[in-house]
């Protein structure tokens, strides 16, 4: 397949969002974690601190009208679809200016109207569930796209393999994004798996090509995005990427990732996918002044938010009884 | 007017609500080309083409993610899930993504999906093939469950249950496929949460769903003619909606309360029905709720066995002869 | 005599249990190396070695498959469910292979299993990783459940879970993980099926089990205190067996019945208990029954939420005082 | 990997066992189809006829203490590891006599004594479970090896997935037999399937080597088997093994199997194992009086089961009660 050509203007312009688009995801989580040590945040919470460039470079390359299914590890999923950082940051709060009013928490960031369909906390579940978005799509002959991004720890359950199957055999609009950050919780996905790459040394079994990438490298993502993008929407069926990448905090909230050897951490940190894109665009020519003046402006946006989101109060009580139904009530007694 | 059996309605109900609206689709296992296990719907593929009639894969995981996934972005699916036991191999998708999502997103997605299934035993299947599992899903926040008893209700209650915008587990009772009944032409639909009242009576109601709606007819019939007890007979249809309020105004004309339920006892559908009537209703009763209904054990396949354990004529007659006599 | 938290238990009861009997080994995800989500399982591994404390792939259907073949070929394995939510994606192999096949095989094959899990709310961890799916279990005939509330009693039951031939499906209330008591020193083994008086009373029966036995508690030094109603509680420790001749017997004594459920509403174990009292102890009864639950909802992630539908000490004394004052 | 030698005396009785089981096993479902016309055998019933040379070469090639797992198409599974007749068609038809009393039925046939583990009816359920026992055989060093039956189409399904990655992470001496007869119940496994072999092209996807044999060949699937088993014995981990066959007969009793082309019916009837395997021994200077014999021994043996099984009473009523516990009881209060 060829690579995709971007006009050197436009290319501009992209590079630019692509590195604005990750310094946002970093910043926000990186506040999140401020946020709970100070007890902000309560619950549970898994960040992608490492790991921007794979949203990043999908949410450059989706339409408005395509869907993300991502997992409880979705902060950079929903705000990479263009969601505001304030509803985000008041969800993983409990405040009712939250994105789903406290109701959902940290691990079910939705947001329909950006084509955010949901982040699930069972792990395997979205799979078959994006499959069925992209059956939706195909039947409505509406073009849209379903990217499904997973863990490489997802690639063992029995959902995965069933979701796989079940697209390739209908030829269905989806993207499947495992992005494989060596461990599942706290095990090295090497100990459990019985192939060295957990998806992309499956792909076989579905009938699809061996995709493995860089997902350190948000070009390399955006490259590979606009491409499985393109085949979906002509209609060649799923495809199934391995992005390589790193999570540079624990699991979650609980988790300081002790089980990972120092040496593993220090390597994947010099890979950071945020100060090597921006180097790489200060040797190709970009202003120094054009990539501080972004992170300058994201920096008090995420100022602006966490204002925003602590001023946000707790749900009122009778939230808790809203819709369980579609008529917005929760009576099962009729 | 024309006699339909329990299958053949499976098949109308599903062609009033494909012909009615082009968002539903249909997908299950062995479903399209051959009609169906139950060969209830054979001709389908036929008259809605291959695009909305589904073979799928041994996948019951895919087939109701995908079921969630096409609800979610505008249709409004039915899938087959063969056997109701079967709910154990996708019980994720139901109990906790469909069951959940739209709370957890604080109503942003409505998901209209309908999961058919065969519910129950009397086929000699053995454990594996004849679960009543109505409780598994009545148990949890977020599913509706309705198990229509005769054609008729199959084809409304589905109908009901496809224009509904949440999901519905839809059981059916695999020993009734072959029972007929007639059934009006045109057009039914019936409504989620109305239970029926099958007979009405004096001295005691009976409470009940699903194929055990006409054993209790049977056997309120015989318990009025050969002892002069008068039973009301309700059907409830759906269990979420429930429609506690027939079972209530019953209850307050007969004082006692029977519940013959298919499913093993123990947190059955008739316990939560027992409940509410004995908080709500206490000081009606006039003597002991009483729960007929499949003893804790999983289901024997010989003839024999099975027809020991499930709620039989001869088994009600006898409990409220007793309980009541 | 030491003071042991509910976290520290677990592993007093693993090492409790491997120590004496090798035929018993460990599975689950990130319980070795890592020592678990709870860090509950720590230093097994060193102390066992890793034939017996094996980590996982995330496969909960080949988790419990194994441990179900396993203990047909003469192991006594446990597993970690980390979220008890999660039965969703093995339930088949849990309701429909390990609680029938003993049946179904007339006997032939024992099934010495037990699938440890972090049951209930409480921390803020929304619907999915809150449930409470003890009545999942109780409805499936074949499987016995444990919900053990303090330390001794989740080591005692422990032991008594892994000696029991039959599968056990043990639910750890996550909540209760930091909470500390007093454990004796040496072996502990209780029985199953066998409720603990927590608190005597002569005016009213709370039924609960699990985090709300504290609550309970709680509830009922209030009760009294305050308002000079005499509660007593009953921990039932385990679902299946059922010790309901200890609920009839205080019920009998006090002649009212409250139960207290972290579970939603319907089809709920309180409604099993409510059921048996109505029925059995129709006379003893002086008022009606009543549940305390979560109402029947998904559980909502925000603190202010969860503690609105959670029943709290609150609510359990205002409906006590309410219902019985 | 080298093909298993036989002694030459050896081979002449392993041989003539070989057709023998097979003829048992056509034999005896013959007769389960005649029964079910009559009327004695209630519920469903799946047959394997068509499939016997699997059976029959995996039930020579074990050893006594090695264990079979196999779905509700399980009578041939059952017999060839030695099960009696009677008790089996006693238990289709639902007598005190069958092997479990008439409480398991046609689909759950078990004999732990003769090492047959179970008939498991949820498709893809027993690949786990089969995964434990070799899992306990591994512990407890005791070198017995677990055979896992199923079919193409429980290849699509989560357990199926999952069970192979378990067993490989971990080494585990189980060998999965997929029969492959091109149909789920009534569906061409082409139609639902995203690799031409549903068994064979997956199983790259589990590190393991890709096996496909002819299933209507008994003295291959036996040499298979036999190799497998070693393998397995030798601690070089699990093996998955294609087998592709075809069922004579529809999916179950109440199907005639009308969905497959009569052209294709007629190929595979061409191709019956059983005649092809009588045509060789003859080939091979078998005598043909030695066949006959066994023809007719087993004959006689069908009968006499048939009369046992009948003569066997229903179960009485109580024992619907037994067993649902390790105490012999279904208690569930105390
Ligand atoms: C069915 C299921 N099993 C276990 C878990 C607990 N769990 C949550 S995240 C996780 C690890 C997932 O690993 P991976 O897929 O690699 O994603 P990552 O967290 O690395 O992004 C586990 C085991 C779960 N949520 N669902
Ligand atoms: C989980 C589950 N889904 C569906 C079924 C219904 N069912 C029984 S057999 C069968 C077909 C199995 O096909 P295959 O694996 O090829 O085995 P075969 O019957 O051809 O031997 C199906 C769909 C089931 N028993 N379990
Ligand atoms: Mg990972
Ligand atoms: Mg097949």
């Amino acid at each position: 397949m060829a690579q995709v050509m971007f006009d050197p203007s436009l290319q501009q312009d992209v590079r630019l969002r692509l590195f604005e688009r990750m310094v946002i995801l970093r910043r926000f989580e990186k506040r999140v974690y401020d946020l709970f040590l100070e007890g902000f945040v309560k619950g549970t919470s898994h960040l992608s601190i490492g790991q921007e460039a794979i949203a990043a470079g999908f949410g450059e390359a989706m339409q408005a009208s395509d869907w993300t299914f991502a997992t409880y590890r979705g902060h950079a999923h929903t705000l990479s679809r263009g969601v505001e950082m304030a509803p985000v940051m008041a969800e993983l709060m409990g405040r009712v200016g939250g994105l789903m009013g406290g109701k959902g928490g940290s691990m079910h960031l939705t947001s329909v109207d950006h084509g955010m369909m949901g982040s699930y906390a069972i792990v395997g579940a979205h799979l078959p569930i994006a499959v069925g978005a992209a059956l939706s799509a195909k039947y409505r002959k509406s073009n849209q796209v379903a990217v499904c991004f997973f863990g490489d720890g997802t690639t063992n359950i029995g959902a995965f393999h069933e979701a796989l199957n079940f697209a390739a055999v209908y030829d269905l609009p989806v993207v499947f994004v495992c992005e494989n950050n060596l461990y599942m919780e706290y095990t090295s996905i090497h100990d459990v798996t019985a192939v060295e790459h957990p998806a992309a040394d499956r792909a076989a079994s579905y009938g699809l090509e061996r995709i493995i990438v860089d997902g350190n490298d948000v070009s390399e993502m955006y490259r590979v995005a606009q491409e499985r993008l393109q085949w979906a929407r002509a209609g060649q069926g799923p495809s199934l990427i391995e992005a390589m990448t790193y999570r540079h905090n624990g699991h979650s909230r609980a988790d300081p990732g002790k089980y990972r050897p120092d040496t593993e951490v220090a390597a994947w940190m010099q890979r950071d996918p945020i100060p090597a894109y921006r180097r790489r665009l200060e040797l190709e020519g970009v202003a120094v002044a054009l990539l501080d003046e972004i992170e300058e402006r994201v920096a008090v946006a995420v100022d602006e938010a966490t204002e925003v989101a602590k001023a946000s109060p707790p749900p009122p009580a009778d939230l808790a009884w809203r819709d369980v139904w579609s008529d917005g009530g929760w009576q099962w007694r009729s | 007017m024309a006699e339909l059996s329990y299958r053949e309605a499976v098949y109308r109900a599903l062609a009033q609500e494909m012909e009615r609206d082009e968002r539903v689709v249909f997908l299950g296992e062995d479903v399209a080309k051959a009609g169906g296990v139950f060969k209830a719907t054979s001709g389908l593929l036929d008259r809605f083409g291959p695009g909305r009639v589904i073979d799928t894969p041994i996948s019951e995981q895919a087939i109701l993610g995908a079921l969630m996934g096409a609800a979610m972005t505008g249709l409004r699916p039915v899938a087959e899930i063969m056997y109701s036991d079967f709910f154990g191999v996708c019980w994720d998708i139901v109990a906790n993504q469909m069951a959940k999502t739209r709370y957890m997103t604080n109503g942003q997605v409505t998901i209209p999906v309908v999961i058919r299934s065969g519910n129950g035993g009397g086929l000699r299947f053995g454990a594996q093939h004849s679960q009543s599992i109505e409780n598994w899903a009545m148990a949890v926040p977020g599913l509706k469950v309705a198990l229509p008893s005769t054609p008729h209700d199959l084809i409304g209650l589905f109908a009901a249950a496809v224009r509904d915008d949440d999901p519905v587990i839809f059981l059916e009772s695999k020993s009734l496929y072959a029972t007929k009944d007639e059934v009006a032409d045109g057009e039914i639909v019936e409504s989620l949460g109305r239970a029926r009242l099958v007979r009405s009576g004096t001295d005691v109601t009976i409470v009940t769903i699903g194929a055990m709606v006409h054993r209790s007819r049977e056997a309120a019939d015989r318990l009025a003619q050969e002892f002069g007890i008068d039973c009301a007979v309700i059907d409830l249809r759906t269990l979420v909606p429930l429609d506690i309020g027939t079972v209530l105004a019953s209850v307050g004309e007969t004082s006692r309360l029977f519940t013959v339920e298919e499913n093993p006892q123990l947190c059955g559908w008739g316990a939560e029905v027992v409940s509410i009537v004995s908080d709500e209703g206490f000081y009606t009763l006039d003597g002991p709720p009483v729960r007929i209904t499949t003893p804790h054990i999983p289901l024997p396949a010989a003839a024999e066995l099975e027809d020991q354990v499930i709620p039989s004529v001869d088994r009600i007659v006898e409990v409220i002869m007793k309980r009541v006599g």
